[in-house]
């Protein structure tokens, strides 16, 4: 197992460093300069300070620099606000997308799930229909509508809840409720493809033949077998929703990173692009493993397979 | 409410003192920077012209008014030499405000290392862009603290609203203890900086919200009625219109689609900008360096319509380079009142000068492609565009190529486009600032214009002539008149803004160039 | 009478896109107490429906008990409610399953699976539970059951696998074990152990046990009395050593003689039984088996055939044994196994209710 | 016996070798098959069998050893003109009726799949009529070339199997549990198939199995396989008369049979590795106990198989 | 039963006891009519309701990508800017009010009388005066176009590289894979994002964006499908007949993981429909004046209180197009599933 872990955290070391070399030669090939008043100066000027940044250096150059701060953990200055780091301004901005992404999916999971299971369980009913044409809604219908619809309806219409902004509990409600309809729906029908196999599965049968009764075999045998499939898609899915939630940002107001990157993209801003995009990766990668790991509690078969290894 | 607040004072005792003196606002984007020699935008000009203050402060009609200095500064005979007496004013920390924060605040600026992007606003300054560009020592900067209390400031040339320029951000001071103390930390939060404004910035939670509370120390606290202002950051127009109906907000910009909706409300505002945009005409292309080409294009389109239905926010449609309600000359007119409109929107002239130039150039068939910003709106203008030259200049086609804001002026600068979609603030107040633009290789001009009259007269202008400033005003009219014989450009609108302002809330200034506003006058009444 | 399960008439089916498939038309067998029963047929003949008919584990939908009743200690299981029916299985009915790679859960632990029916029927506590547990796996000779019991399935090979699905199904001490094809997936050794096993179980705890494949060396082993199933009906039953020595069916001579036993010669021919299984979609009009029976005469392919009694235990449905029907031979390979049954009556005897 | 039409030397097949994983699937298998006779593999599940035949079809290249076909080494480096002429003299049947065909072909290219690739027929017709005739070969009609495997039952898939295989006329077929899939009733025809068409076309064929009584039926001599090893080869009669390794007497021991008396009488035999007492000196080989009856052992047991050999 | 009376069988005519000589053939009569796998597949297929209802969606919605827009007089470009911001009036429908086609704004207003506008706009015009029925249709087929495209070159790829990955297995297929987890590692919105960025932003460009990333999914599926089949034994049959690689991949790999792939691609063509109308979001959609669904779902939403049809309208055929996708998938999944097969 450790020897495993090991192996994994060096593939992933190196996965890090070829996705950080391609975003920063990709940064490289980007037309415009990261100068926010670009337009007022005259080519000298712009000159003088893209040489201050080292931008004028020769590639190899800037890419050693910037891979020698990397290993330090240095992931540079922004461009755009001024002077500041770019690890704390990640640091500040992930907070939230963090907890929009973690109560959506927390939400959507469960929610999912259990309509998934309701769909398998009364196949090719009512049940299963509409939990379909949900599921089917959820994943056609734009975020952004939906987003809308909820902040003018339940915000400004019947104030139930803030209408944007962000700091306490209630004002993440609206933005959790937009961003778990698409997880919702993804996890129900993931989850009835499943439950619907493992419904049909040997074990299931012998376990009613045990004289268990059907909610009991669903929740206590179908469940965890369905599940495995699906924690497979939460993983990328987890950080799909962080890193696709920047519509979902843009309309509540809420300070997340997911706006953040769109955001540094228009102003050209290298480090925050790259510190973003590796951070993301980081991310990415790491859930992807820790969903494996999650594989091994869920499935003993693996467990073993990966301690093998 | 504000019963103990010191700041309170009898004269202010009336039907407002009753009102909580709080504002909320939204802002579009976080402050990027708080660093008056650095910062670039908009948002962070505004937050610091509420919570520092430079030698002067822009007042309601956008004249230079008293802020640090103490008294009319000494001008020397030939205008160059100015002496200015500091006030007794404090920084956010007790510290004095004095004449070296000035000094080091500006050399500070023109130190290439700092890597300022506004240090060309400081050019008038004796031998500023040499330092800057690194070519003399920093100490050869024409700025020097005499005393604590008296600075004294060189001048290239003379320059007729140098005191309106002093108000600009870069030309801020900053404390050198402070800031060498605080380290790269400097201006990062709320509480690594020093302030010397009508208000402080209290809180600062990045790219959520930030406060700025009234300054007990600031020396004109009196005037000053506005406890707290509160920022929200909201990028959304809808989000903030919605934030304005459930009074979260009590200002809201509106875009064209919400304008429609509110137009008859009694708190809709709008209010012209001094932003004039236009269509660059790069006269390298061999169909736009052809006159009658240029006059076509500029006269094929319906610049009402243009405002009108797609941008609805109050802009007017612009025959001219130098926008309105902008500066008035020595006579006391606006530039425009005596300019007056340049061209005009005729089809059917653009048609005849059309032919005449497919003619020139053997043509039938002339493909030009449209340089465009990708925001929302500029979308809409260049379909808007497209058609109706398309529709009125037969076998145009006009291709757009909608690119993210720096791509966009990248390839302006190398000239790689035919015609741009382009727009320009003023620096200072003066017609220069826009002008000066298109002089023959000028860093802005990127459309290869060249017109030596028009050289001479914008050369006579910044020299000779700034002695008489009814010549010089008169060169300026007439320059811009030949920029439009020549039609170099296809002016398209002046920018508005249209928004919604809750009426209790009084006397926001809002300045046509520089800092956008001032809160320092604000206050709340009849809540 | 210590008859313990009562299956009359049984009709089952199957609504599929392609119409509907009659699984099982008109089964009829009984289960005496501690008796070993075979049901042996064809693949697709109907002998897990069947079984998951007693059970009332027929997926529903597409399946549904048609007709029938399905008599077990006074109640017809066919008209229980689903709730009843928990009550009764695994505890008075268990089942064991073809194939012991997919009938355990895989992220259960063995231990869990077996203390489930445990704790359901026979309301033990945690720990009592568990004790019970370990002895059940010590009982069908799972070494270390201490250590096993917190192993998952994957962790045991097929053989041991199928050991704790036995396990499963007796834990409650049923009064029927229903074993279908329980041994089918496994290879000669270790289908010898688990057949050991069963009868040593059996023998220990009275069983009565339904046992399903279609491996007549199996039934051999096991059956004391054997059900053929062909087409979804039972067209032959009797005593093990009935069926074997002195077959009636054609069906069941056609299985006896297609398989080769030790002495069978090498140049000997096998007798295989041409053609397929019939569709059950359209079942044929007469006799199932008519199409492929060499012995076909014409009312096979009119009429059903009507059920005739060789003995007191022995049951056959075919023509031939009808006085006007011509005399037939049986395949060699089962006139060299035939023997004369003592207890035969003279005449075969037309009855009008069939007991299996 | 005749002529020897294959001999298998020294063969061994490792999966994943220097893995912790390894398995040692055949280890240093040696035996011949002569022209015309059926040799029965036996043995538990996972002891090897089917690797031993796959190997020898080359389906995986040995790890060491060889194979020799009418003299010729199949394994070792080979141009694919050489391959090719071994394919067509060597085919395989497949245990699986259901995987073995092509789910997406027609029966008519699933058995013309050998005669398009050695280019055995000159026109379409004759391709046609090829398929035809080997349809009726293995006793389907030729309606049956349009159709799809799907359609098909077990038994008729397997009959497809054997025609596929038949279509490049070769001498030799190994068939790797061609029934256990079956069903009972449609077992014996193919395995009447199987005896018929070795009558007609002089097949020769490596026939493995684990159900004992089926091959001994149609097997000439049979090899019991334990654990990669062979450990026992001989005549089946001698076979089953004198079972001489313990684990054949297991293994024989184990299977019912469709004959309750007998099954009454039967007492299982446990196989326990431990009982040869080998020790590190033995020398380990294939022993001829009596002719043609070989059991792997070592010399001490040899003498005692000798002794205890009834004929 | 009545045939277990006793009197009644003693009396059957001795003749309907004549053995019957059974024909060969008979027993290997086959009673299916034969149809091909594909066949059979279309057969369950149109079974299932849902496919169907999928089916018909996407060949009307399609019809009207292809012929709506020269359903009336308009073009998708042509400006009236003293028409814009019209609600949606079809005459015929005019007179029912509670369907939103008749001309009557949010406020209750006749804004076509208001305005004086003779022509009547089905679906309503936009912020420049365009016909919106024309831009919905025209939308419609470019997002159809995005979707399809991008499920082609996801196939191709996908398919030759999860094939190459899965068939020559060992070394090659351990490099490959590492190649993908790299790729995957990067969260697709980044990639997307800066690839159309990087390029000439336009139609093409961002199908390529989608699809850079995109076909991992499609060669997972297919490198595991390979995997799977290669040790299928119809596959080992033909390899000992001598087949070559060639063979292999073109008439035994390939035909049998097109069930998944059709799959994939049905999930493909709606994501990329998806996609493409996020981009459309943060500004990096396709290029003006041409419309996608996304666009004009986009251009609509800024107005959705004051005039809710320019959003309406093309959500309603986004949606009703991702989801016949997914019925028609899910449908395909029963229908190609091969445990249903028998
Ligand atoms: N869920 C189902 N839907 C439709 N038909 C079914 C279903 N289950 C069983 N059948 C049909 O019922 C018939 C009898 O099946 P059953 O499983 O009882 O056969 P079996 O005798 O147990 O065969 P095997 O030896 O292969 O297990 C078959 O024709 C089968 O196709
Ligand atoms: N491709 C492979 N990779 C690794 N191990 C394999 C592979 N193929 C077979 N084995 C292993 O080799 C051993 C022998 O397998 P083989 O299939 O030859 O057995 P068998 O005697 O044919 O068994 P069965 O009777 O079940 O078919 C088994 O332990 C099996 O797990
Ligand atoms: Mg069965
Ligand atoms: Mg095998």
């Amino acid at each position: 197992m450790i020897k495993y872990t090991i192996q994994r955290i060096i593939y992933m070391l190196i996965t890090l460093i070829i996705i950080a070399s391609a975003t920063f030669f990709l940064m490289k090939l980007l037309p415009g300069s990261p100068l926010a008043n670009q337009e007022k100066l005259s080519p000298e000027q712009q000159e003088l300070i893209l040489d201050k940044y080292g931008l004028n250096d020769p590639l190899p150059v800037q890419y050693v620099t910037y891979l020698t701060n990397l290993a330090q953990g240095d992931l540079g200055l922004s461009f755009h606000y001024d002077n500041r780091p770019v690890s704390s301004i990640i640091g500040d901005r992930i907070g939230p997308s963090a907890q929009l992404g973690f109560q959506a999916i927390v939400l959507g999971t469960i929610v999912g799930i259990l309509l998934g299971i309701a769909a398998a369980l009364k196949h090719n009913s009512w049940v299963d229909y509409g939990s379909t044409v949900f599921a089917v809604l959820g994943i056609s219908v734009p975020s952004f509508v939906f987003a809308g619809l909820l902040q003018y309806y339940v915000g400004v219409k019947l104030e139930w809840l803030p209408v944007a902004l962000w700091g306490e509990f209630k004002h993440t409600i609206l933005p959790t409720l937009a961003l778990t309809v698409g997880v919702i729906a993804t996890i129900a029908r993931f989850m009835r493809t499943e439950m619907l196999e493992v419904l049909g599965s040997d074990y299931i049968l012998l376990a009613r033949a045990k004289g268990i009764t059907q909610v009991g075999t669903v929740f206590k045998h179908g469940v965890r077998n369905a599940l495995i499939p699906v924690v497979t898609i939460l993983g990328p899915m987890t950080v799909g929703i962080m890193t696709g939630s920047l519509v979902i940002e843009q309309i509540f107001a809420v300070p997340g990173l997911g706006l953040q990157f769109v955001q540094s993209i228009n102003t050209n801003d290298y480090p925050i692009i790259m510190g973003v995009t590796l951070f993301f990766s980081a991310l990415f990668i790491g859930v992807i493993f820790l969903v494996d790991i999650l594989y091994g509690i869920i499935d003993p078969r693996i467990r073993l397979a990966g301690g093998k290894k | 409410a504000c019963g103990g607040n010191e700041s309170s004072d009898e004269g202010n005792s009336g039907e407002s003192g009753k009102d909580k003196q709080v504002l909320n606002l939204i802002e579009s984007s976080e402050i990027p920077s708080m660093d008056s020699a650095l910062a670039t935008d908009e948002v962070s000009f505004d937050t610091m012209n509420n919570v520092f203050e430079g030698l002067y402060r822009l007042d309601d009609n956008d004249k230079a008014v008293e802020g640090m200095v103490e008294g009319e500064p000494t001008i020397s005979e030939d205008g160059k030499t100015w002496t200015f007496k500091i006030k007794d004013a404090k920084w956010s920390n007790g510290d004095p405000v004095t004449a070296h924060d000035f000094e080091y605040a500006w050399k500070r600026v023109l130190t290439p290392d700092t890597a300022a992007e506004y240090g060309y606003i400081m050019y008038d300054l004796k031998n500023a862009e040499k330092v800057h560009n690194g070519e003399l020592p920093v100490d050869q900067l024409g700025v020097k603290a005499i005393d604590d209390k008296t600075l004294e400031v060189q001048l290239e040339t003379k320059v007729p609203y140098f005191k309106e320029l002093l108000t600009f951000a870069t030309f801020y001071p900053r404390n050198e203890a402070f800031i060498k103390e605080q380290g790269d930390q400097y201006a990062l939060e709320a509480d690594t900086i020093l302030y010397n404004g009508p208000f402080v910035l209290s809180e600062w939670k990045h790219e959520q919200s930030y406060q700025l509370k009234k300054n007990p120390d600031y020396w004109d606290k009196d005037v000053v009625k506005l406890e707290e202002i509160n920022f929200n950051i909201v990028k959304d127009t809808a989000t903030g219109v919605n934030l304005y109906e459930t009074g979260k907000a009590d200002i809201a910009g509106l875009s064209a689609e919400f304008v429609d909706q509110y137009k008859e409300d009694e708190n809709f505002k709008t209010r012209p900008n001094t932003s004039v945009f236009f269509l660059r005409l790069n006269q390298e292309n061999e169909v736009m360096a052809n006159l009658d080409a240029r006059k076509a294009i500029d006269m094929a389109w319906d610049k009402q319509g243009l405002v009108d239905v797609l941008l609805n926010n109050g802009s007017v449609p612009a025959n001219y380079l130098v926008p309105g309600e902008f500066v008035s000359g020595p006579d006391g007119k606006d530039f425009r009142e005596t300019n007056g409109d340049l061209g005009s929107y005729d089809v059917e002239k653009a048609k005849d000068h059309w032919e005449k130039a497919k003619k020139a150039l053997g043509k039938d068939k002339i493909e030009l492609e449209l340089l465009n910003y990708d925001s929302e709106n500029s979308r809409k203008v260049g379909e808007y565009l497209k058609e109706q030259l398309e529709s009125s200049l037969e076998g145009l086609t006009l291709t757009i190529s909608q690119q993210p804001f720096k791509q966009k002026l990248d390839l302006e600068t190398k000239g790689q486009y035919d015609i741009s979609f382009a727009g320009w603030g003023p620096d200072y107040p003066d017609p220069m600032t826009f002008i000066d633009m298109f002089i023959t290789d000028g860093s802005h001009n990127q459309m290869g214009y060249s017109n030596p009259e028009y050289d001479k007269l914008v050369e006579q202008a910044n020299t000779t002539l700034l002695d008489d400033l009814d010549a010089r005003w008169q060169a300026l009219l007439e320059a811009e008149k030949i920029l439009f014989e020549d039609q170099a450009i296809s002016p398209m609108y002046q920018e508005g803004i249209a928004y919604l302002e809750k009426p209790y809330v009084k006397d926001v200034y809002r300045h046509s160039f520089g800092a956008g506003k001032s809160y320092k006058w604000t206050y709340i009444e009849n809540k | 009478m210590n008859r313990l399960l009562d299956v009359k008439d049984l009709h089952v089916s199957f609504k599929t896109y392609g119409g509907e498939v009659s699984a099982v038309r008109g089964v009829e067998f009984h289960l005496d107490k501690g008796e070993t029963l075979a049901i042996v047929g064809e693949s697709g003949s109907g002998k897990s429906v069947t079984t998951k008919a007693v059970m009332r584990l027929i997926p529903n939908p597409p399946g549904y008990i048609k007709h029938g009743e399905i008599l077990f200690d006074g109640k017809d299981l066919a008209k229980l409610s689903e709730k009843e029916m928990q009550k009764i299985r695994g505890k008075d009915i268990s089942m064991i399953f073809q194939d012991p790679m997919t009938s355990l859960n895989p992220t259960m632990t063995i231990g869990k699976q077996i203390m489930e029916p445990l704790l359901k029927h026979q309301k033990l506590s945690k720990a009592d539970a568990k004790k019970r547990a370990i002895e059940l796996l010590k009982l069908v000779g799972l070494p270390s059951p201490e250590t096993r019991f917190k192993q998952y399935p994957h962790q045991f090979s097929g053989g041991q696998r199928q050991r704790v699905v036995v396990a499963i199904a007796l834990a409650c001490n049923p009064k029927i074990l229903i074993a279908d094809e329980p041994t089918t997936a496994l290879d000669v050794t270790i289908q010898a152990q688990i057949l050991e096993l069963m009868k040593d179980l059996q023998n220990k705890i009275e069983t009565s046990i339904i046992f399903i494949t279609h491996d007549l060396g199996v039934v051999a082993n096991v059956a004391d009395r054997v059900a053929v199933m062909y087409g979804g009906q039972i067209v032959e039953s009797g005593t093990v050593d009935e069926i074997f020595y002195d077959p009636r069916h054609p069906y069941t001579w056609g299985l006896l003689s297609s398989m080769p036993t030790l002495d069978t010669d090498t140049g000997q021919q096998l007798t295989a039984i041409p053609g397929t299984p019939p569709d059950l979609m359209n079942p044929p009009k007469g006799d199932a088996f008519a199409l492929r029976s060499e012995y076909a005469l014409k009312i096979d392919f009119e009429e059903q055939p009507p059920t005739y009694k060789i003995s007191d235990t022995h049951f056959v449905r075919t023509w031939l044994l009808h006085p006007n029907a011509p005399k037939v031979e049986p395949p060699e390979a089962v006139k060299l196994r035939q023997r004369k049954m003592p207890s035969n009556y003279e005449e075969p005897v037309l009855i009008e209710e069939v007991h299996a | 016996m005749a002529e020897k039409l294959l001999e298998i030397k020294n063969l061994k097949q490792y999966f994943n070798p220097g893995k912790p994983n390894m398995v040692k699937a055949v280890d240093d298998v040696s035996f011949d098959i002569y022209r015309g006779e059926t040799l029965g593999l036996v043995g538990e599940s996972g002891c090897g069998k089917s690797t031993t035949g796959r190997t020898i079809i080359r389906l995986y290249d040995a790890t060491d050893g060889k194979v020799l076909f009418e003299g010729e080494n199949v394994h070792g480096r080979k141009s694919r003109k050489e391959l090719k002429k071994f394919n067509r003299k060597m085919q395989m049947i497949f245990q699986d009726p259901y995987a073995s065909l092509n789910p997406r072909m027609t029966v008519k290219d699933i058995i013309a799949e050998g005669i398009d690739i050695h280019n055995l027929s000159s026109s379409e017709q004759e391709r046609t009529d090829k398929v035809h005739e080997l349809l009726e070969t293995v006793g389907l009609n030729k309606d049956h070339a349009n159709r799809y495997p799907h359609e098909f039952s077990g038994g008729q898939r397997q009959r497809i199997g054997i025609a596929r295989a038949l279509a490049v006329d070769p001498d030799f077929i190994i068939a790797d549990e061609p029934i256990s899939a079956l069903d009972v009733s449609i077992q014996a025809q193919v395995v009447n198939l199987m005896k018929d068409l070795q009558k007609e076309k002089g097949l020769t064929y490596l026939f493995i199995a684990h159900d004992l009584s089926m091959v001994k039926y149609i097997s000439d001599r049979i090899g019991v396989m334990y654990f990669g090893k062979l450990v026992e080869l001989a005549p089946s009669d001698a076979l089953y008369k004198n079972p001489l390794h313990p684990y054949t007497q297991s293994l024989l021991s184990a299977i019912p049979l469709p004959d309750p008396e007998y099954e009454r009488a039967r007492r299982r035999k446990e196989y326990d590795p431990a009982v040869h007492n080998y020790n590190d000196t033995d020398d380990l080989q294939m022993r001829e106990v009596s002719p043609g009856h070989f059991v792997y052992c070592s010399e001490k047991e040899f003498k005692q198989y000798q002794a205890q050999y009834k004929n | 039963m009545a045939s277990n009376n006793k009197e009644y069988l003693n009396n059957i005519s001795p003749e309907q006891f004549q053995p019957v000589q059974i024909q060969d053939g008979d027993a290997e009569k086959i009673s299916r009519p034969s149809l091909s796998f594909w066949k059979d597949a279309m057969r369950r297929l149109f079974k299932n309701k849902g496919a169907v209802v999928g089916l018909i969606l996407i060949i009307i919605v399609t019809f009207m990508a292809i012929f709506g827009p020269y359903m009336n007089n308009f073009n998708f470009h042509e400006q009236n800017i003293r028409h814009a911001k019209l609600p949606p009036k079809v005459e015929a429908l005019s007179g029912i009010s509670w369907l939103p086609f008749d001309g009557v704004d949010e406020n209750g207003m006749d804004v076509y009388e208001a305005r004086n506008v003779e022509e009547a706009y089905w679906f309503g015009t936009d912020s420049l005066g365009r016909d919106l029925w024309t831009r919905t249709w025209q939308g419609t087929r470019i997002s159809l176009y995005i979707g399809v495209l991008a499920a082609t070159i996801d196939l191709i790829i996908g398919i030759a590289y999860g094939g190459v990955s899965g068939f020559y297995g060992g070394r090659v297929d351990n490099l490959m894979q590492r190649i993908i987890e790299i790729l995957v590692g990067i969260p697709n919105l980044i990639v997307v994002i800066l690839f159309i960025l990087l390029f000439e932003p336009g139609l093409f460009t961002i199908t390529m964006a989608m699809v850079i990333t995109g076909w991992v999914g499609m060669a997972r599926i297919v490198r595991g499908q390979i995997l799977q089949l290669k040790n299928q034994e119809f596959v080992l049959a033909s390899r000992t007949l001598g087949a070559t690689n060639n063979r292999l991949i073109w008439k035994h790999l390939l035909p049998n993981v097109m069930g998944p792939v059709i799959i994939t691609t049905m999930f493909t063509v709606p994501s990329a429909i998806f996609t493409e109308a996020f981009l459309s979001f943060i500004g990096l959609g396709i290029a003006p004046p041409q419309a996608s669904l996304g666009s004009l779902v986009n251009d609509g939403y800024k107005s959705i209180q004051s005039y809710p049809h320019m959003m309406l309208i093309p959500s309603a055929v986004i949606s009703v197009l991702i989801l016949s996708f997914n019925l028609m998938a899910d449908g395909l999944r029963d229908a190609l599933d091969p445990k249903m097969r028998k």
